[in-house]
């Protein structure tokens, strides 16, 4: 095993993580305003994460210039997606969930 | 490696999957969609280089460049009645 | 026994996805509804396909240096693209085709629609009779 | 492991998707749905259709029927019997409906049946991934082993689907134009409704799509053509690009309004000479094969240089052709499609 | 026994198709010249086939075929005996009725006469298409020919209850054709590989004796023109026609064709062997003697004249039937004889019927009391053609009723005799009332109208009167000179008992 | 290559460059294009019959698309059985593209005429890409185009119910196409080619497997699907019913043709008889199913009042004629059904082209609107009572040959109850007919129009013998006498055809 | 101008996503550039002029790494907060303008928000308004105190 192997793997292991938690913040909290969070955040980075340790695993080359514009690309679609999501939810005069609410 | 990562990632979509299917709301339900569709990139990256073939990431480029597309077209949809 | 089970999983699950697609398709009333069920219905036949073209070990298609390495077998994947047009061609002209329906009927369920051409037996013959009024005066134009 | 968990995931979404009343969430699924479609494909290593999957599936299914939902209705209607309550309470069916059990009971044993004929069917067949079944050996083997030498194509889809298949392709270019004029003689009217108080909301309030969009675009557009180029040599092909760069068309519509779409890039008048191109330059050069003597389609007969330099350029026009009509033939049924009329 | 081949047979079908275009053709724009055609046409005809009777009573057989559409399936002409008894009776009073016909609408401004004149020249190709079939399939052609061309005949006035008569028509004609006899060609087809008649018939020992009585009963319910029990309701429904319509059904055209069809598959398709030994003749005799006691009785009850003549033919078919049924010698002669005499008598009979509703517009017999007087030539011709339908001599009728008689002796069917006997009986018993309460009886007049009108002659017109004058005497000189008819009856009986 | 030997490519090209031209060429002008479709069908036309005097002289001709050889790429068959359909088919789409001109003009929009043509171009071109195909993948695309160029011509209809009619053709067509696609599927997997030749190599031991039992089942579900035979025809009626007139024509006078030509070819040329006979049942459940068909659609024709419809329910009817003949399997039944193959084709192409003029005339589709038109359009009722009578089966029409050879294989098969069938059947058809044929000639015009113009009409009316002769164009009416015409001379002359469908059957059942 | 600045990022990303050196493809990798520029050229760069647009594009690289930062802490925070059981979230819609005019501005500015610590954009428009909305109370002073503003202002320049 070579280091930039086992750093790769630590990137891997750190966006499999972040996806995970990602998920479970999706399922956990409580209205879309505040899923919104770890859908346009952690999900993103842990994807940036995995990425990044293939293109450490992969080392210099077209299949990594590839990743790196994937991750590029992600960075630049997913918040706006996320940013119409929410723009959308709050023209659709969605209120947003408030300490003390209920949980639906 | 690779592949425990691929599984962990496929468990994180069925985790988002019940957020698609139970929503309460139609933006919980895009929101989720999303994040699968994230998700998706990566695995299918992932699988690419579990076999060892980097072809595969044309089709991850493909969602990253337009899987937002259907995105905006769904709220656009739920804003505006309309897409055009 | 079981190895028919897990030897084939693959085929069990595209029986199922197919039983669902085809069950919505000819069960559901809403017309959308049925173009979805379809749409399911044709990608289970595409992941039969796909399904035989899978080789144990086996490789995408496409020329690699690495020896030794079994192939996929391209045909399936060939045919399945096709298809896949072939597919998307359908859906909108179905969607097309709902689309005019809406407008004509103003509903989209099939019971409903069925309810009111039976009904509108009457009322299809009066759009015929303009129908004839309007032939009437072309030829008077001729 | 991974496969059994991404096939039932397919089943969830699919039952899910037909089971839901509203129609927007049964396309968000079924989006879903073509999502891990793809990751399907690509575990069993179909990178083309994978790639036709992704195209599609991101690109135009999910708008089309957006659209379509758009210009008719978004709820399903009928009562809220769920599946096993018509088969439990058979006696709270309003017998007067459409949906009286026997008729549903009918249906259901159609879908029965045809899953047992397909169950029974399985049995024989050999096992999933066996190298010696016959499908893997009688063509394919050749095709794997001589495509490359025959064609110059190193991506033996790309090699069996324009070459020695080229004509289905064509078959399938044709198909995709069929619907493109059927949608044609089936929607289109001159008339619009033009709603200026939502494009004016639309031009303040989304600053940040208009934007991302814009910058977007020019990549899509070249992402597309750069996938038709390369369909030789990776996966994709005239097909998938034209329909990423008719998605490109779509976001921009979608982000900035159809008439802005319509004024500034594609025309209509335009959109229909390019349906048509498309397809003739697909048919055009299987004329011209004629003509220099070969069979339909037989590029190695066009007086280009060396066989195998023809070959390839014959291959690459037809990939151009097909990106053209599919590109031409997506943004015109979008247009059509999602253009509310009076 | 010597065939020549000609071309003479299709000529004479073909020259009535010649007419039928003609008459198109020349419309409604000029009647003369149209009727010149229809007469024209009759007369070529009649000539035609009156200059084969030489080489036929010669012994020799004219054929020609026309075109094979398929093998086994041939249009193809053949003029024997007794395709020439039939054809020289039924083209003779073509000639006849036509001047009828040309009388009578005249007489009635009826409209659509040009359809009429093509319609019935259509029918009578098919007539004598049918008389010189040489199998199964160009009678079949033909038969079906003289069904559509005659419907519009029937439904001429194309008023409702004329709609439905002609509905009631075309339903029995047709659907017993394409059920029955199509069925039974098949089945011959099949069996037999050929659909040629012979004079042995084509389908001894070629299928077991349960599949050929099928066939045969088949072929008997097939015909729905020879208007046997229980398939003769088409008949009296086809009444509706006008006058001379009616006579041509009823005489020659429809009734007879289908007699004629039923005496070639006894002889031509069985043959008389086959069927003695499968015992079939005499069940379709018994069969037949039915039809002629139950038709004459209902004949009997019929207060509508034409009506009333509807169930004597339907009767007097059964005649032919029987005496070939008999599968004897004289039978046959007699049924022979039959068709000619009873064509003479009864389209007298009809043309009088017509007249009577030409002139007077009746339809009743019970309104016809003291006609007679009114109408004294047609009245004659009446009472003429009644006792030739009798059997009384020195008329047409007694002659072939008497080799009838004989027949059933040489089949050794006594019953038989007992039902000529009795129809006969039958037929004195309404047809004299008829002719007597038209002499003798006072037409009684509606009680206001006071001033009894006089009994002036109300005789139709020539055009009319002379044709039905013609028939009637003509029944008298088959009497005196049958010697044709007989011969060509002969020939036939030589042909099919292998007797020369 | 010489073009001689292109033909059986040009054969397809011709159309569908056409479909593809038509767009661009009609900015320019609109009737260039009509011109256009009829001299691409006429060529068509022609080089089919080329195609099929070649394939008399000299064999089974095969076309290596691609230059590839089979089973390689996808080959082009022309045998005496493709050439044959060939021929109808193209002749068939000919005489309706000449009879379309103004039909089309009344009953699609302007703006829609040339998108119409271009369809109607492709749905040929589906057709004969069907047809001519030696590849069973390439002819599930063929299948495919036809459908879909299908469901958009029958949607235009002008009534709204067209749109349900083609809606719900489009689902079922749908679900068989997959079928087909299914089974496809499925011989793949057993044999590992798509060449039908090649297939019918390898099938043979293969005959008890049950992928290749479950393959023929979903083929043929499918193909029934398509066929509208009887469980399956629920979608036809509307379909012809409420598609603009050219397109019921053309679909009711080809499209059950093809796919019955399908159902020949895979059941007789990919699998073969014995497979047919021995392994599965498949032709009980076919004969079973023709019966039924047979009967059910003459009676349900009978109950109609729209004559469209009435003709529609006639065809599942006649459907069920040929799917007999081929369930029978003998050589005479089989060249009965093969022979009903354009016998059909002509007679319901000849009444439905009458239906068209009289709709182009009156603008109605009710049974009575045809009562007293025997005087106003003699030459068009002439054609409609010739069809009448031929699908009556009287002799001297086609339809008299096709029963004549289905009735005798039945027999031959030893089926009595068969024959029985046929005959019950032209009954029915006769008595449905008939009440037409007696409509147009011996009751009077209902008076619809008089009330707009009572002046002129009571004018008219004193003269009723000469009633005012209205007949369609010329360009509608030559077409149709041109089928009716045909229906008497292949009657007559049926040799003619036996003489090219002998040779097939002989070829099909390995006589 | 524009039209040329286009085709050359086109080819650069063509080249990029290539990575194959063939004549033919590198022939039709310009002509597609080209292609693309001119269908779109007024898309990337819009109605800015160039100068203006690499400059920003050049600070907007300086940009990046500070941005990269915050988004590590936001996702840290975020972790914290998803995982922790009570899950200690308590969100707050809170509203500011900015100077920023431009549209790159404002995207930019929208998306960095969305991107870090514990804050959604919910709408941004023209005029500058902003509504962001919060995980929690800290995230949302974070912000109002401006930091990234500023940031994002002089990228703007």
């Amino acid at each position: 095993m070579v280091v930039t192997t086992i750093i790769s793997y630590l990137f891997l292991a750190v966006g499999c993580f972040l996806i995970v938690v990602a998920s479970i913040g999706i399922i956990r909290f409580p209205d879309v305003y505040s899923r919104i969070h770890p859908a346009g955040k952690s999900d993103t980075l842990g994807q940036a994460m995995i990425f990044i340790g293939l293109m450490i695993y992969e080392g210099l080359s077209f299949v990594s210039i590839k990743l790196l514009i994937i991750v590029i690309f992600i960075f630049i679609t997913n918040p706006t997606a996320t940013h119409a999501l929410v723009n959308a939810a709050h023209a659709a005069g969605l209120k947003p969930w408030e300490k003390g609410d209920d949980r639906n | 490696m690779f592949d425990a990562v691929a599984t962990i990632i496929v468990f994180a979509a069925i985790l988002v999957l019940y957020r698609v299917i139970k929503g309460p709301t139609i933006y919980d339900r895009v929101l989720a969609a999303n994040a699968i569709g994230t998700k998706t990139v990566v695995l299918i990256a992932l699988i690419g280089f579990i076999y060892e073939r980097p072809h595969f990431l044309d089709i991850a480029l493909v969602y990253a460049l337009i899987n937002f597309i259907a995105t905006i077209a769904i709220l656009k949809y739920q804003e505006m009645g309309r897409l055009d | 026994m079981i190895e028919l089970i897990l030897g084939k999983y693959n085929y069990w699950v595209y029986i199922t996805l197919m039983m669902i697609g085809f069950y919505a398709m000819i069960e559901k009333e809403n017309l959308i509804k049925k173009i979805i069920g379809m749409n399911i219905f044709q990608t289970a036949v595409f992941l039969f396909y796909i399904s035989i073209a899978k080789v144990k070990g086996g490789t995408a298609p496409i020329l690699w240096e690495k020896e030794g390495i079994p192939y996929d077998n391209p045909i399936p994947h060939v045919l399945i693209l096709t298809a896949i047009v072939v597919s998307v061609s359908t859906t909108a002209v179905a969607l097309a085709l709902i689309i005019r329906i809406f407008k004509e009927y103003g509903t989209i369920e099939e019971d409903k629609i069925l309810i009111m051409s039976e009904v509108s037996g009457k009322q299809d013959s009066t759009e015929n009779s303009k129908f004839l009024s309007s032939t009437s005066l072309l030829q008077k134009g001729e | 492991m991974i496969d059994l968990m991404l096939l039932l995931f397919l089943v969830v979404c699919a039952i899910a998707a037909v089971s839901m009343k509203d129609l927007l969430s049964t396309t968000i699924i079924l989006g879903v749905y073509s999502l891990i479609m793809t990751v399907v494909w690509t575990r069993l290593n179909a990178v083309d259709v994978a790639f036709t999957e992704a195209s599609v599936g991101a690109g135009i299914t999910t708008v089309l029927i957006i659209a379509a939902l758009s210009r008719t209705k978004r709820e399903e209607e009928g009562q809220e019997y769920g599946m096993w309550s018509k088969l439990l309470n058979p006696q709270d069916l309003k017998l007067t409906d459409k949906q009286s059990p026997l008729l549903w009971l009918t249906s259901l044993f159609i879908v029965l049946i045809t899953g047992a004929v397909l169950i029974y069917g399985t049995i024989d067949m050999p096992d999933f991934g066996d190298p010696d079944a016959p499908a893997n050996i009688h063509l394919a083997k050749r095709f794997i082993e001589e495509s490359y030498e025959e064609t110059g194509v190193p991506n033996f889809v790309t090699a069996i689907l324009a070459s020695y298949r080229g004509y289905d392709t064509l078959g399938e270019t044709t198909v995709i134009f069929t619907a493109g004029i059927s949608l044609i003689l089936l929607l289109r009217r001159k008339s619009y409704i033009c709603d200026t108080t939502i494009k004016e909301k639309e031009m303040k309030e989304h600053i940040v799509i208009r934007t991302i969009s814009r910058i977007l675009i020019p990549f899509v557009q070249l992402y597309a053509l750069y996938v038709i180029a390369h369909g030789e040599l990776s996966p994709g092909g005239g097909f998938q690009g034209g329909v990423i760069f008719g998605s490109s068309i779509i976001l921009y519509v979608i982000a900035f309004g159809l008439e802005e779409g319509r004024k500034v890039r594609i025309f209509r008048e335009m959109g229909d000479l390019l349906n048509s191109t498309g397809v003739l330059i697909y048919a055009g050069i299987g004329v011209l094969c004629l003509l220099a003597g070969g069979a339909y389609l037989e590029y190695d007969k066009l007086p280009l240089g060396s066989e195998k330099m023809a070959s390839s350029l014959g291959i690459y026009g037809i990939e151009i052709g097909v990106g053209i009509t599919v590109a031409a033939v997506m943004i015109t049924i979008f247009f059509i499609t999602a253009r509310h009329e009076r | 026994m010597e065939i020549i081949q000609s071309a003479q047979p299709l000529y004479t079908v073909a020259v009535s198709l010649l007419a039928i275009i003609l008459i198109g053709l020349s419309g409604n724009k000029d009647p003369n010249l149209r009727e010149s055609w229809t007469i024209l046409a009759a007369i070529i005809k009649f000539f035609m086939v009156v200059s084969m009777i030489p080489q036929i009573l010669d012994s020799k057989v004219i054929e020609y075929s026309l075109i094979t559409l398929l093998p086994g399936l041939e249009i193809k002409f053949r003029v024997d005996a007794l395709a020439l008894t039939f054809a020289t009776t039924a083209s003779f009073l073509w000639i006849i009725t036509s001047f009828y016909s040309i009388g009578y609408m005249r007489t009635l401004k009826e409209h659509a006469q040009t359809r009429y004149f093509m319609c019935f020249a259509g029918a009578m190709a098919g007539a004598i298409g049918v008389a010189f079939s040489a199998n199964l399939f160009t009678l079949f052609l033909f038969y079906e020919t003289i069904t559509f061309c005659t419907f519009p005949l029937v439904a001429h006035s194309e008023k409702p209850d004329a709609i439905k008569g002609a509905r009631k028509y075309i339903v029995y004609l047709l659907g017993t054709s394409l059920a029955f006899q199509l069925f039974a060609i098949f089945l011959t087809y099949n069996v037999a590989g050929t659909l040629e008649f012979s004079n042995q018939g084509i389908l001894a020992g070629k299928a077991s004796n349960a599949l050929l009585t099928v066939i045969f009963i088949l072929f008997i319910a097939g015909v729905g023109k020879a208007a046997m029990m229980p398939l003769h309701a088409w008949l009296p429904a086809a009444m509706v026609a006008p006058g001379p319509v009616s006579a041509l059904l009823h005489a020659v055209a429809v009734v007879k064709v289908g007699v004629f069809t039923v005496v070639k598959v006894i002889l031509h398709v069985f043959g008389i062997d086959l069927l003695s030994q499968l015992g079939l003749g005499t069940c379709l005799a018994y069969f037949a003697s039915f039809t002629i006691i139950v038709a004459s009785v209902i004949a009997l009850r019929q207060d509508n004249l034409k009506a009333c003549l509807a169930y004597s033919t339907i009767s007097q078919l059964s005649y032919i039937v029987l005496g070939v049924a008999l599968l004897a010698p004289s039978g046959i002669t007699g049924s022979i004889l039959h068709i000619t005499m009873h064509a003479f008598a009864k389209i007298t009979l009809f043309f009088t019927a017509g007249t009577i509703y030409l002139v007077t517009h009746k339809t009743r017999i019970s309104e016809l009391a003291g006609i007679g007087k009114q109408m004294p030539f047609t009245m004659s011709a009446f009472a003429v053609a009644s006792l030739s339908m009798i059997g009384i001599p020195p008329l047409g009728g007694f002659l072939s009723k008497w080799f009838l008689a004989i027949g059933s002796i040489e089949a050794k069917q006594i019953p038989i005799i007992i039902v000529l006997a009795t129809s006969s009986i039958l037929n004195a018993s309404y047809f004299l009332p008829i002719v007597h309460a038209a002499f003798f009886k006072e037409p009684h007049y509606a009680k206001h109208q006071s001033p009894k009108p006089k009994q002036n002659m109300l005789e139709a017109p020539a055009l009319v009167l002379i044709p039905l004058m013609i028939t009637a005497i003509g029944t008298l000189v088959l009497f005196l000179w049958p010697s044709l008819f007989l011969d060509l009856a002969r020939i036939v009986v030589a042909g099919v008992t292998g007797e020369n | 290559m010489t073009l001689t030997e292109s033909l059986p490519i040009l054969v397809i090209i011709i159309p569908l460059i056409s479909a593809i031209i038509i767009p661009l060429i009609g900015r320019i002008d609109k009737s260039i294009a009509f011109a256009f479709v009829i001299s691409a069908n006429f060529l068509s036309f022609i080089i089919s019959i080329s195609l099929l005097n070649t394939v008399m002289e000299t064999g089974r001709i095969s076309y290596w698309l691609g230059g590839w050889e089979p089973p390689w790429g996808i080959e082009y068959v022309v045998d005496y059985l493709s050439g044959f359909v060939l021929v109808i088919v193209s002749f068939i789409a000919f005489i309706i593209s000449v009879y379309a001109k103004k039909s089309v003009e009344m009953e699609v929009e302007g703006e829609k005429i040339l998108p119409f043509y271009s369809i109607y171009m492709l749905l040929v071109t589906g057709f004969m890409g069907m047809i001519i195909t030696g590849d069973i993948f390439n002819l599930y695309v063929f299948i495919e185009i036809s459908a879909l160029a299908g469901y958009a011509l029958i949607a235009i209809g002008k009534k709204r119910a067209a749109l349900i009619a083609s809606y719900n053709y489009l689902v079922l067509g749908t679900i068989g196409a997959t079928f087909i696609l299914l089974g496809i599927g499925y011989l793949y997997m057993a044999t590992g080619t798509l060449n039908m030749a090649d297939l019918r190599e390898r099938l043979p031991m293969l005959y008890d497997s049950k992928v290749v039992l479950t393959a023929f089942a979903f083929i043929t579900v499918g193909l029934s699907l398509k066929l509208a035979l009887f469980p399956f025809h629920i979608w036809l009626p509307n379909v012809y019913n409420h598609a603009p007139s050219v397109v019921s024509a053309l679909m009711a006078a080809t499209s059950a043709k093809v796919i019955a030509y399908v159902l020949v070819r895979i059941m007789f040329s990919v699998f073969t008889m014995k497979f047919d006979l021995e392994v599965v049942p498949v032709t009980k459940i076919l004969l079973f199913l023709s019966v039924i068909a047979i009967i059910a659609g003459s009676v349900l024709a009978i109950a109609q009042t729209n004559i469209k419809r009435m003709l529609a329910y006639s065809s599942i009817g006649q459907i069920g004629y040929i799917v007999l003949g081929i369930a029978i399997s003998n050589q005479l039944s089989m060249t009965g059904s093969l022979i009903h193959l354009l016998n059909h084709a002509l007679m319901k192409g000849t009444l439905f082209l009458v239906v068209g003029a009289v709709v182009y005339k009156t603008g109605m589709e009710d049974i009575s609107s045809l009562k007293g038109m025997g005087k106003k359009m003699p030459f068009t009722m002439a054609a409609f009572t010739i069809g009448a009578l031929s699908m009556i089966g009287v002799p001297l029409t086609v339809g008299f040959v096709s029963k004549w050879y289905l009735a005798l294989g039945a027999l031959k098969a030893g089926m009595w109850f068969l024959v029985f069938i046929i005959l019950v059947s032209s009954l029915l058809n006769a008595v449905y007919f008939w009440r037409v044929i007696e409509g147009i000639y011996f009751h009077q015009k209902p008076k619809v129009r008089s009330q707009k113009s009572t002046t002129k009409d009571s004018i008219e009316s004193l003269k009723p013998e000469i009633q005012n002769q209205d007949d369609a164009p010329v360009g509608m009416l030559i077409p149709t006498l041109i089928l009716a015409g045909l229906c008497i001379v292949f009657g007559i002359a049926a040799f003619i055809p036996v003489s090219v469908v002998t040779p097939i059957v002989n070829m099909l059942l390995e006589v | 101008m524009n039209f040329v600045f286009t085709s050359i990022i086109m080819f650069v990303f063509w080249i990029l996503l290539s990575g194959e050196f063939h004549f033919l493809l590198m022939l039709s990798g310009i002509v597609f550039s080209l292609f693309v520029a001119y269908i779109s050229h007024d898309l990337l760069i819009g109605s800015d002029n160039i100068r203006l647009f690499s400059t920003r594009m050049l600070r907007f690289c300086r940009y990046v790494p500070w941005l990269v930062w915050q988004i590590l802490l936001a996702n840290l925070d975020l972790v914290y907060r998803t995982l922790h059981p009570k899950m200690p979230i308590d969100p707050q819609v809170i509203r500011f303008d900015t100077a920023l005019r431009s549209d790159i501005g404002i995207t930019v500015l929208a998306n960095s928000i969305t991107l870090t610590p514990g804050t959604v954009t919910i709408v941004a428009n023209q005029d500058g308004e902003f509504i962001v909305h919060a995980i929690a109370r800290k995230p949302a002073k974070d912000l109002l105190a401006g930091e990234m503003q500023a940031k994002v202002k002089r990228v703007e320049g």
